[in-house]
């Protein structure tokens, strides 16, 4: 298996935990996006994320490995759903397990934060309203 | 010469097509897409964030060549 | 429930991350300290932790408050063991819901910090040497 | 004054008791645990990080009352 992924099915929690279990390791830390039933004071419904897979999966790898060099942590992986979601679904899962906890958080953070930057992964929401719209990051924006 | 272009998300709803192939003298990414956006009046209010050639990440002054395939991406708002 | 446990039984993860699931929430941090196989150059087989579990449920419900109040996020809760655990086990899991993740990072760790600082809680290894000590955090030991 | 005096974890290994009661002038928890020391020489070589009276977290230098309860903490390392 792959350090990232992207799947169109459910993330099964269990089974990602599992492949980041180490006796040498005293720590771990998870952090799961979930679909959220609102956003800038509208009521989502539901969620899709249009994936440019060949470059989203590399780049993906290239983020875990730049974790796990940089702050020297035991394991790192990550999953990213594809498609249409419900609320509450599991949308993406970082996890890194490290003998301690501090570079533990910090890998984990900044796989997060890299991913959202850098994969080729768009957000569109479904409003209560009927209305669907791309959601922009205005971080990114200040990139351009 | 001849150019693969990729549109994702709202890109690709903005010109309604998620791949064309074009004839162009654009010199560099950022020259192919101002051409672009006369072809598609849809992508006027947008900006691209990033661009890829040929499935690696690009600067915006990089030279095209002939058969290469560009890729324009909206701003992401992953996860 | 509490928002801080004590629990000499096997801590039931997915019991304990259904507490924090909500629909208003974008972002869970999940932080597992895990018996590791190892400490100080020394082989370790089994961990034993007295709890002094007045006081450190009191101090633990303090320091998840703090962590509500400091960082505005939605749902924070925690469990620590007690007693003799085997390698791999979990002996404290934290876990932070919030509609983002910044803060769902931060109060994370900030709740494993302050418990490592503060709750009455002591851990004694025991060695492959059928030797077994207690240990002390060093950090704490500057506070004296 | 009669003083309940708790000890745990490695405190308790050394001093081979968790609760003691004993007859004390000590004014505060600081010269109670020197006391303790006197008692337990098996003490001699720890420090007690942290001090609770009745339950609640206390400075070294507070005053104790009969029939307090003391509660002496070697140095934490949860997790």
């Amino acid at each position: 298996m792959s350090a990232f992924e992207i799947t169109g099915q459910p993330i099964e929690l269990q089974v990602f935990r599992a492949r980041l279990l180490d006796r040498s390791c005293g720590a771990y830390v998870q952090f799961d996006g979930w679909v959220r039933d609102h956003n800038e004071g509208r009521k989502v419904l539901q969620l899709e994320y249009e994936v440019y897979e060949p470059l989203a999966v590399r780049i993906g790898q290239d983020i875990i490995q730049e974790a796990l060099e940089r702050f020297g942590v035991s394991h790192a992986c990550a999953i990213h759903r594809s498609g249409l979601m419900e609320l509450s679904e599991v949308a993406v899962v970082v996890g890194v397990s490290s003998p301690h906890r501090s570079e533990a958080f910090e890998a984990c953070r900044y796989i997060i934060d890299q991913a959202k930057i850098r994969l080729p992964i768009w957000k569109k929401e479904h409003y209560e309203s009927g209305h669907a719209e791309w959601v922009n990051c205005q971080r990114c924006a200040h990139h351009e | 010469m001849k150019i693969r272009v990729r549109y994702f998300a709202v890109f690709r709803e903005a010109t309604g097509t998620g791949l064309e192939v074009i004839e162009t003298g654009a010199a560099s990414p950022s020259e192919l897409f101002s051409e672009c956006v006369g072809r598609h009046p849809g992508l006027q209010k947008y900006t691209a964030s990033l661009v890829a050639i040929n499935d690696e990440m690009a600067a915006w002054d990089a030279q095209l060549n002939e058969n290469d395939e560009v890729l324009f991406f909206p701003p992401v708002a992953g996860g």
